[in-house]
């Protein structure tokens, strides 16, 4: 660490979001402050990703040898089905929008807080209920269906799989009202001086993300809808006995969760746009570019759900098209990679924790994404479709993508949410373990993949034993950075330093107020007059990266 | 080279001419793909070396990319994911559409076991032949839920849709045999949906039809009712395996003692079994046969709810020659002492 | 400055454009919730089109064309209660909106007639139809029948109870000439009931 | 984004639209008997539900500019409704197009638009031995 520069020592807010207006636990849960509601959305997404990511565990523990391990096969399938479902409905899809979003995009914009703060509260209890009804169905026995829910089996299945659906139904809409916040946060409350040409980078991506989750979340709403209907009462809208069309419910089902996975990469990129210009000190290497390709991604996104069916029965004419469609798909991941990358040129390169993470995130989004392209090269596919080459390529671009970004954003606004700093050392330990554990735990799958091993398999032929004990190696090193991370973040919470209102010295617009923030944002409404992105003009005795000190 | 390159991808051997074809964009995507990967990442990595901060007060100068750099970007990928689609979709495509004169092969898949109907008649379970060096086209459903047709040694998949058909082909070059997977979750035994593809001398598979075809017209001649699985002359015990395992029986009911899906049929008959309700039957004649044709009604305990109804799929004397088959399995009862006083009925635990 | 801003909203004005498009985004949600039935309707008609067009024959069309008409005037009246309500004549507003919400429930009351002529001849959805198209298709017709307008008359329903709390409110003297943005908001959701409906009327009745 | 200066900005009794909601109205009435009497005429096949789908979109864009305002306001609310009708026809159209133009053989049995030569085919193979049936699909017990 470099030393503290001259200038005044950095100091913790004393009247913060925190303790205004109230510190009691009455006073979070009634809050419609947009920080708050944030950071229960953070630890609620949290204790989510906890309780999938123990799933996860049983499952490669499952997986060590080809027979029974250490359950039996109605419990594997159960699990790898809460495991989807907790990972993808309950974390991956709220957590950068409904966390971090909520959290600094009203800040972002110089807004005192979103425009219905009321419809953000309710998002978050219904959040909150869904993940309830989810709870109570997986208690009662949980479902067996995968998180894909495909009909006919997932309408015969005798396990709980209705109230998973309404759980997933009810969260669904909370991701609406989410995104409807945000879109108008955007359009009406950014403060003087922000146009749409300054508007941070995470705002723009925050803002696409915002435009899927309205356009497709109902109607997966109406599908889950329409299985729990079918499952309860065999109406026989997906029921091929019935003359139903089971390929019709892969239609509506992928209508929604193709562009769902752009609801879980948009954030990241979102916050990966910020982090390069903030460690390498540099304007951003095409700001419209960059802008304009989040919604080119969110908007294409929606053109490309039937390269899930390539195998799937589906017309060969339906697979032409939403094949070469998905390739456009890619290009606009590729152009911001690309300036990425260019934006290093030049710059002054600080390897902070989150910095670490971005590499993580360029190394998982590149090799996630042009797997992802090479599945959408057809005839690849129907060899590919369903095996673990398509668990490890979702897990990479996912997965692996948005944890990074996750926890890159976790330590790079640290200090903006708690007022404190973590301990760098310990975040090297930390991302090194967690990068290279995911690696190890998902390249090997790549390689069973190819090999020819089918996904959601309880038991295998022992030819892929070698394989599925590496990846299991490599989920264990990664459980143990979780957890490192998770210990030395506490710590930070108590005894970390103080951070000062911005301890990178960095350019966006929500480290221009004091840490953390108070409970109107900016003590006075702002008016900014330079880009967020912009590095060439830093005033000369910068800010620096500083240490701080012990308060 | 490409045989090294399939090592190096774990990629098992290729068994027709399609999957070669399909290998060869692989490696191609593949390579393509690590050089891109390989300048992307070496030009970061020389900037993150070249560029590191060197002190708190570095400045950076404002750097905004041409109209060029973006079309570049642009335009490079876009050109190569473009070529691969070219060549995967007409792959995809003449997959899907069967040479005239293909052998047609029926495929069924059920919960969790493929059947295949060959031209004439005859059927097998779990087993597919077909012979080398003629193409064959897979006409693909399934009687229960969606399933999925996968061969790695051929590259090959297709959805088997309850109630309609896909179609697939493949001609496969040498005799062998390749592995068969179900690739589409279809529930509680979904990884033991294996089958195996055996690919025979063209010749030997025209004398295995025949001899099948013959086969089947014996039966049919034999038995009263076209299709039954009761081959005359055999003894009802044995008539007894060979319905339950035609029918799948043994999928989930093991004869050996081992604990699978279902209870084991070894030592079955006269046992004493507690039910998930509580109650407590002996397992004879009458609750054996009640099993077959309600097995939701009386459920052991501590077993899954899975078994679907053989009401109206065995016939009666069927239904006896299984009944006699598990009465067959029951072994007698080992003492280690000397064989005295009275004699009790084995009751192991489950 | 008025006493509906909240605080973090610099005018009245900004606070009602941002009311508006809130509104509309919930908008956009909704027509999205139907177009899943619309699509899946669009599949099942074209595989079906034989039995979906004798289906349809046998609906009462003339009920279907009178609950257009009720539907479309009850827009007009709501409209013209905006109307009153910009000229800050909320009494008026509140009598239209009473009589918009009296248009809706004759809309159900007929709708609640039809739907008890079809659980006479068994025409009910899924394995519970009894009625008399043969193969899958007229219970499938059904399904999505039941389906589009069961929701349909859930929205109208929803409608109803908006426009009753804002018409009390508007009786009462809540909003003026220069605050009723409660009363173009739930218009507008009333509009879009009514815009459903005039895409359901030919899909179900007419086709 | 610029502020639009909505009826309720204006401080001035504003302009009314009463002439214009009532043409309106008359208009849909108008519009709904049309396509009532159309129908009865029961033109065939794809015009009969081109011309009645044509009318019900006349008549949704005149609810939508007039009713809901969209001709005086224009901006975010129109991009919203237009963005959401551009996924309306991509999720019916897309789906569609691959019943469309699936393999005959991968629609329900029972479907009107499976060619009924090759099903003809089909069936005449079972009924000479080349082809086993294919198994009945089981009834879901009600």
């Amino acid at each position: 660490m470099s030393p503290l520069p001259a200038g005044d020592p950095p100091v913790y807010a004393a009247r913060n979001y925190l303790n205004t207006p109230a510190t009691g636990l009455r006073s979070w849960l009634t809050t419609l402050d947009h920080k708050r509601i944030g950071v229960m959305f953070l630890v609620a997404t949290l204790v989510a990703f906890a309780l999938g990511g123990v799933f996860a565990l049983l499952i490669r523990i499952e997986l060590l040898t080809p027979g029974p391990t250490i359950m039996d096969a109605m419990t594997y399938n159960r699990i790898f089905t809460l495991h989807g479902v907790v990972m993808i409905f309950l974390f991956m899809i709220p957590a950068i929008p409904s966390g971090f979003g909520n959290f600094l995009l009203p800040i972002m914009l110089g807004a005192r807080d979103v425009a219905f703060p009321r419809l953000n509260l309710l998002s978050f209890y219904l959040y909150l209920a869904g993940a309830a009804i989810a709870l109570w169905g997986m208690i009662h026995g949980g479902a067996d269906t995968g998180w894909t829910f495909y009909t006919p089996y997932s309408t015969t299945t005798t396990t709980k799989v209705v109230p998973i659906l309404l759980g997933a139904f009810v969260v669904g809409f909370s991701s609406i009202l989410t995104g409807l916040n945000f879109i108008v946060t955007t359009h009406t409350l950014r403060a003087p001086g922000i146009t749409w040409s300054k508007l941070p980078l995470f705002v723009w991506s925050i803002y696409a993300t915002s435009v899927i989750q309205i356009l497709a979340t109902p109607v997966l709403g109406m599908t889950l809808l329409l299985v729990a209907i079918e499952h309860a009462f065999g109406w026989g809208i997906f029921d091929p006995a019935r003359g139903g069309d089971p390929v019709l419910f892969q239609h509506f089902f992928w209508f929604y969760s193709h562009p769902a996975v752009y609801i879980m990469i948009l954030p990241a990129m979102a916050v990966m746009s910020e982090v390069v210009c903030a460690f390498s000190r540099k304007n951003i290497f095409g700001y419209k570019a960059v802008a304009y390709s989040s919604l080119g991604i969110a908007f294409v996104g929606f053109f490309t759900w039937g390269h899930h069916l390539f195998t799937s029965g589906q017309s060969p004419y339906d697979a032409g098209v939403f094949g070469v469609l998905t390739m456009f798909v890619g290009i606009f991941t590729a152009i911001k990679i690309f300036n990425w990358v260019a934006t290093l040129y030049r710059g002054s390169i600080s390897f902070k924790t989150p910095f670490l993470y971005f590499l993580g995130f360029l190394f998982f989004l590149f090799f996630g994404g042009m797997t992802g392209v090479a599945l959408a090269t057809v005839s690849l596919d129907v060899h590919w479709q369903d095996t673990y080459f398509v668990v490890a390529h979702f897990h990479f671009i996912m997965v692996g993508s948005t944890i990074m970004a996750f926890l890159a954003a976790l330590h790079y606004w640290w200090p903006k949410l708690t007022g404190r700093l973590y301990s760098e050392r310990w975040g090297l330990v930390g991302a090194v373990l967690i990068i290279s554990g995911f690696v190890f735990t998902f390249l090997p799958q790549f390689l069973l993949g190819n090999e020819g091993m089918p996904r959601r398999y309880f038991a295998y032929p022992a030819r892929y034993q070698a394989l599925n004990v590496a990846s299991s190696a490599g989920a264990s090193v990664l459980a143990i950075g979780f957890s490192v991370v998770l210990v030395y973040l506490l710590v930070a919470l108590r005894h970390g330093p103080v951070a000062g209102s911005n301890p990178w010295g960095s350019r966006g617009y929500e480290w221009e107020t004091s840490s953390p923030p108070p409970l109107e944002n900016f003590e006075v409404v702002p008016a900014f007059e330079r880009g967020p992105h912009e590095y060439h003009d830093l005033p000369a005795a910068a800010p620096g990266a500083g240490e701080g000190r012990h308060a | 080279m490409s045989d090294l390159l399939r090592r190096l991808l774990f990629l098992p051997p290729a068994a027709s001419q399609h999957a070669r074809d399909v290998d060869s964009l692989h490696f191609f995507v593949v390579i393509t793909t690590m050089l891109a990967g390989l300048a992307i990442f070496g030009t970061a990595l020389a900037f993150m070396i070249r560029y590191r901060r060197r002190g708190e007060d570095d400045r950076t100068p404002e750097i905004q990319p041409r109209h060029w750099h973006e079309a570049l970007f642009i335009g490079v990928p876009l050109a190569f994911f473009l070529v691969w689609f070219a060549i995967g979709y007409p792959q995809f495509v003449e997959s899907t559409r069967a040479p005239p004169g293909a052998m047609d092969v029926f495929v069924m898949g059920k919960q969790w076991m493929w059947k295949f109907a060959y031209p004439g008649g005859p059927s097998s379970l779990d087993e597919l032949r077909v012979p080398a060096g003629r193409p064959v086209r897979l006409l693909i459903t399934s009687r229960d839920v969606i399933h999925s047709f996968f061969v790695p040694d051929l590259r090959l998949k297709q959805d088997a849709l309850p109630g309609r058909y896909t179609e697939t082909w493949f001609q496969a070059d040498a005799p062998g045999r390749h592995q068969i997977f179900c690739a589409e979750y279809c529930g509680l035994s979904h990884s033991g949906m294996l089958a195996e593809l055996v690919v025979m001398k063209p010749e030997e598979f025209d004398a295995w039809i025949a001899l099948q075809r013959r086969g089947l017209a014996r039966a049919q001649d034999a038995a009263a009712v076209p299709g039954d699985l009761l081959a005359a002359g055999s003894s009802l015990v044995e008539q007894g395996r060979n319905v339950a395992a035609v029918q799948g029986c043994l999928k989930c009911h093991s004869i050996d003692g081992s604990r699978h899906i279902g209870p084991t049929w070894r030592d079955l008959y006269r046992r004493r079994e507690r039910l998930s309700t509580g109650a407590v039957v002996t397992a004879d004649e009458a609750y054996l046969t009640r099993s077959m044709m309600d097995p939701a009604a009386e459920i052991v305990d501590g077993y899954q709810n899975v078994m679907p109804t053989y009401q109206g799929k065995l016939t009666p004397p069927e239904v006896a020659a299984v009944v006699e088959f598990i009465k067959s399995l029951k072994t007698p009862a080992v003492r280690a002492g000397p064989s005295e006083g009275p004699v009790y009925e084995s009751t192991p635990g489950r | 400055m008025h006493s509906a801003v909240a605080h973090h909203f610099e005018s009245l004005e900004k606070q009602a454009e941002a009311q508006r498009l809130g509104m509309w985004l919930f908008l956009a949600t909704e027509i999205l919730l139907f177009t899943a039935l619309f699509a899946a309707y669009g599949v099942y008609r074209f595989l079906y089109t034989a039995a979906f067009s004798e289906a349809s024959r046998g609906l009462e069309t003339w009920l279907g064309g009178v609950n257009t008409l009720i539907l479309v005037t009850s827009s007009f009246t709501v409209a013209m209660g905006l109307d009153a309500a910009t000229r800050g004549r909320t009494r008026r507003t509140a009598g239209l909106l009473g009589l918009s919400i009296l248009l809706g429930a004759v809309f159900l009351a007929l709708k609640a007639f039809e739907y008890h002529h079809h659980f006479a001849h068994g025409e009910l959805p899924g394995r519970y139809y009894t009625g008399p198209i043969a193969g899958s298709g007229g219970a499938l017709f059904f399904t999505l029948y039941f389906l589009i307008t069961g929701l349909h008359a859930i929205h109208v329903l929803i409608g109803m109870t908006v426009l009753a709390v804002v018409a009390v409110r508007c009786w009462r003297g809540a909003y003026d000439a220069e605050y009723h943005v409660p009363v173009e908001l739930a218009g507008l959701y009333w509009h879009l009931v009514d815009l459903i409906w005039i895409f359901v009327f030919p899909l179900v009745y007419l086709i | 984004m610029t502020a639009h200066a909505g009826d309720a900005a204006v401080p001035a009794p504003p302009h009314s639209h009463r002439g214009r909601y009532l043409a309106v109205w008359i208009a849909l009435l108008l519009l709904t008997g049309l396509t009532w009497g159309l129908s009865r005429s029961h033109v065939p096949g794809f015009a009969g539900v081109a011309i009645a789908l044509g009318i019900a979109i006349v008549k949704g864009t005149l609810v939508a500019l007039f009713f809901m305002h969209l001709w005086d306001r224009p901006g975010p609310s129109r991009l919203v409704l237009l963005s959401s009708l551009v996924f309306v026809a991509l999720l019916i159209g897309l789906t569609l197009l691959d019943v469309s133009t699936r393999s005959p053989l991968a629609l329900p049995p029972d479907a009107d638009t499976a060619p009924e030569a090759l099903r003809r085919t089909i069936l005449e193979e079972e009924a000479a031995g080349r082809r086993s049936p294919p198994e009945r699909l089981p009834r879901a017990t009600p």
